[in-house]
């Protein structure tokens, strides 16, 4: 018994009609980026036919509600992660210039040469090649928390890592490993060492509930397009007294006061973050796509994701075994649905290749984590990533084109 | 057109074409505040004096819309002799007349005591504002004179 | 005899059958942003219903899909602007991220306390806040071309301000005065003074034949809503010399080659310097915007332009002969078709409300150009601005809500 | 499947199942040349020892997909002995076997004297890997070892 009606979710999402080298398609790549429902392609198919223009500028009618609808979407956004206010969601194109707004704004106006970040080995490059720059530029020592060999984050050395740094940079899930990170611990930890905490939550707001008022972070990163809205929209919030602080980042329109020859104000929070012309149809889109998902009830969606990943790991290991390593931990309940393997004596590309020709679409390769595919001591891994579009049979399917992978590849 | 009838009222129109209190005072002792509206470049700069806890004079300038300049205008009528905590609570009031569909605009969740705020205050001829709340993004020209204002009190005490 | 049938291409516009107040809806703010034809939402939409996918990363048929559609997106950019390599063409999510981007990456790397920026005075801040923001953090000077008060720019003093200058930062065409600047002779004269020239190309790209080659310029920006393509989505040209020597901006997926704890490697152009998911969809619809464009063929939207702004600046001198004051050039044929205004005695916003209650749109306010409104002696005025879907009736629908405005104010 | 076996042809599979010239060579006097798939992390490692114009050894190291393991096999037999002018010929006609395809999905829109890269060059059981064109994201994985190969030619040259 399913949390979620799957057969009826999967009727809301045209592409899942598709046929594929003569078979229905299989997504299981939604870490990479999820599909859309039809209701948030109508959503913002309406915009566009009702009500689009630029926001926040104009007098007219349709302005005023293209900028109503935008921040409308803003508070929603801000309800999704349960922030204290709309003020403290910056709308930006996705989590990785989320991340690299901190580290331009904040980290480059209070970090000093000497200073240590602390980022953990399963991070995504979102989440370490800012810091490296950052790292080059400024002299910042970037000190890397491990992993234990059941795929979780090793809190032993934790005080010492933390022990001065100034941000503690880490996932709240990671999108290689499904490992889930336990936030609020982790948050206390560095607040006590007096660092600031940055949360990568691209593979968590997708799917757990989240409550950033309980997890106490001071910046939280996070896409639209990894849950059910479009591309080219995410978010960063952070606390208000921080932004207040920083320093613009980007330069232009809309995040100005007033402008001289010689000098500008900044705008009020959030507008202060977002120069020029935002992504107005996304942020509508995005909106729908929350809808969508507080509809079918942020506890159903995990409860369902757990359900199916249980199964998937159990499918997996029964069908093949030990010429299968899987790269995570195997308790459902402390993982997200990411589910990395690799079949032995097949490459990773070589899998989804295969598997492509059964129209079971998984991610080959290093999942932008390549430190962590280092440690893991892999080049590339394959990844099935499951959502509310996803049942058992999608399981079923991907273990029998695993088969004919096997067999295709069998000398 | 109900609607440019109920934005526009006569009284509105009135100060507009004949601002009260325009000039400007010297400074000090006068405090000299400015408001900008981001969005339009609405400007209004305020010159207040403050005495034992009374605006006892204020002066305006700066250029604007018919909303922006009225409401200035009005304003400045409706603070000048008032104590200071007298102007903050009619501010409030008049921000609670506004602010439902400001905050609304803004996408802020809290409006919980906004009806607190309006209750007892006189606003008289603002009043004639709230046409102004049937077009969101206008409030903003009518509580940019009451902003300025607050940031001009902050400083002055 | 205009150049384009206005009939059939309002009928690709859904949103002109919005009725807004008991009218038609009369779009006069294209300069703002610019209204979708069903053709671009249709791309859109397809994309989502048949090949959505993450790009540049899946082996799966829908992900190749998606990547080979994005990638043919920007290859029409690079068409459409003359480009000579799509490796000079970068996503970004609009025009002011594309001037920032030079302003943090090649500005911030090649330019040292004392150096100078030319900027004009006509020039948005889009244009105008990144310098401010540099000038401040590294002493560097601002040099503003003045406008004459035929509303061009002065070149008199051109090759002064240019003596030893670094950055030529100019718009192509002004979203206040539509005046065009003549490009190809502002580089020259940079160049010869050893600076180079960043084109702002907002107002241009989307109303003239854009021929990047011929300009010479460095570094052009644009943004695809005002083609009518999709918000979220802009673009920086650049030579590829410059961009290979230039360090990345933002740090992430995508544009890495290969990433170890101690440091990164960067991914050849222009995926440089495209960090995280791109606005996938935003891509393909800026595809068919440019498809649609390049259909009617962009010396006829040129034709039709000139045509309609010769047909409104005579129409609005007879109308209100000594109580409009436009400002901006008289000569249709040396400007583009934003067309601002101030009628006597009643201040812009005013005017724009008034319009609104007969369902005309036009922006009111400082148009994101406070240094040129200070110059201008203005603090806001009334801006009406047409493109392909604008014929002479939306002209006369303006000139008879102008009069309406006067008739309300009127004392 | 009629795709995948066109794709893994069974050449493919031997190269990539018993990959020719693995290993090492001193460096120097050998150069290392280092290659990565952005997009997959796929790697090739080269040493190649080039004497009076000649490729006169080659090993390889790495790790990657059947394709670019298999096209980094096939390429080290084909240039070993080979003068770099060969060299250079066969690489760019191996690339003008797949570029067609390759500069297609970069958006590039010169193609024009592939035809001319391709004349009177034998490829042998390099064209074995042509059945990569039809699967545009593999191409990257069948040319790495190349593009690997003309980064060391140019160091060691
Ligand atoms: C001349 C000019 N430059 C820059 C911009 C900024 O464009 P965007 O908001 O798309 O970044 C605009 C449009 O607002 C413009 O008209
Ligand atoms: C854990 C994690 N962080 C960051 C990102 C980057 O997200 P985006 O590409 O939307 O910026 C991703 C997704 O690719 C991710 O899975």
């Amino acid at each position: 018994m399913s949390s979620i009606d799957v057969a009826r979710v999967k009727a809301d999402f045209p592409i899942l009609k598709r046929v594929v080298n003569g078979h229905p398609l299989v997504f299981l790549d939604s870490a990479a980026s999820a599909q859309k429902p039809i209701q948030v392609l109508e959503a913002m198919d309406r915009l566009a036919r009702e009500s689009y223009a630029n926001v926040h500028r104009g007098v007219y009618t349709i302005a005023e509600e293209a900028s109503a609808k935008f921040e409308a979407s803003r508070a929603a956004v801000a309800r999704f992660i349960g922030a204290p206010s709309t003020r403290e969601v910056i709308f930006l194109r996705n989590a990785t210039e989320a991340i690299n707004l901190v580290a331009y704004s904040w980290a480059r106006s209070n970090l000093v040469e000497g200073d240590a970040i602390v980022l953990t080995e399963m991070e995504h490059h979102a989440n370490v090649v800012p810091w490296l720059m950052l790292a080059e530029e400024r002299g910042i020592e970037l000190r890397w928390a491990p992993i234990t060999s059941d795929f979780v984050l090793d809190l032993d050395g934790l005080d010492e890592l933390l022990h001065n740094a100034k941000l503690l940079a880490v996932t709240a899930s990671s999108n290689v490993l499904g490992t889930i990170n336990d936030i609020p611990l982790l948050v206390q930890a560095a607040h006590a060492a007096g660092a600031l905490v940055l949360v990568d939550a691209c593979q968590s707001v997708p799917h757990l509930v989240t409550d950033i008022t309980a997890w106490d972070a001071d910046f939280v990163a996070f896409s639209a397009h990894k849950m059910l809205g479009p591309s080219g929209i995410g978010a960063l919030w952070a606390r208000s007294e921080l932004l207040e602080a920083m320093p613009p980042f980007l330069g232009g329109g809309e995040m100005i006061r007033d402008v001289t020859k010689t000098g500008f104000t900044t705008n009020e929070l959030p507008w202060k973050f977002e120069a020029g012309t935002p992504a107005i149809t996304e942020a509508i889109g995005w909106h729908a796509a929350i809808d969508y998902l507080e509809d079918l009830g942020m506890d159903n969606v995990r409860a369902h994701e757990v359900s199916i990943t249980d199964y998937a790991l159990g499918a997996l290991e029964a069908n093949f075994e030990d010429r299968i390593t899987i790269y995570g931990p195997r308790d459902p309940a402390a993982r997200g649905s990411a589910v990395s393997f690799l079949l032995q004596e097949i490459h990773a590309h070589d899998v989804s290749q295969v598997l492509d020709e059964y129209g079971v679409c998984v991610r080959a390769g290093h999942h932008c984590a390549k430190p962590l595919m280092r440690v893991l001591g892999v080049p590339a891994t394959s990844r099935a990533s499951f959502y509310i579009y996803n049942d058992e049979d999608d399981v079923d399917a991907l273990v029998s084109a695993l088969k004919n992978a096997e067999k295709f590849f069998a000398i | 057109m109900s609607g440019l009838e109920d934005l526009y009222r006569e009284i509105i129109l009135d100060h507009y074409r004949a601002p009260r209190n325009r000039g400007e005072l010297p400074v000090p002792p006068a405090v000299k505040s400015e408001g900008f509206n981001p969005l339009c470049g609405d400007e209004v700069v305020l010159y207040l004096d403050v005495d034992d806890g009374v605006v006892t004079d204020l002066k305006i300038a700066g250029q604007g819309c018919s909303i922006s300049q009225a409401s200035t205008s009005m304003m400045s009528a409706a603070v000048k002799g008032k104590t200071i905590a007298e102007v903050r609570q009619l501010t409030r009031a008049f921000k609670a007349l506004m602010s439902i569909h400001e905050s609304k605009l803004e996408g802020e969740q809290d409006g919980s005591d906004l009806e607190d705020d309006l209750k007892g205050v006189r606003l008289g001829d603002l009043e004639a504002l709230q046409g102004v709340v049937k077009f969101p993004v206008r409030i903003k020209c009518a509580t940019l004179a009451w902003n300025t204002l607050i940031q001009g009190l902050d400083e002055a005490t």
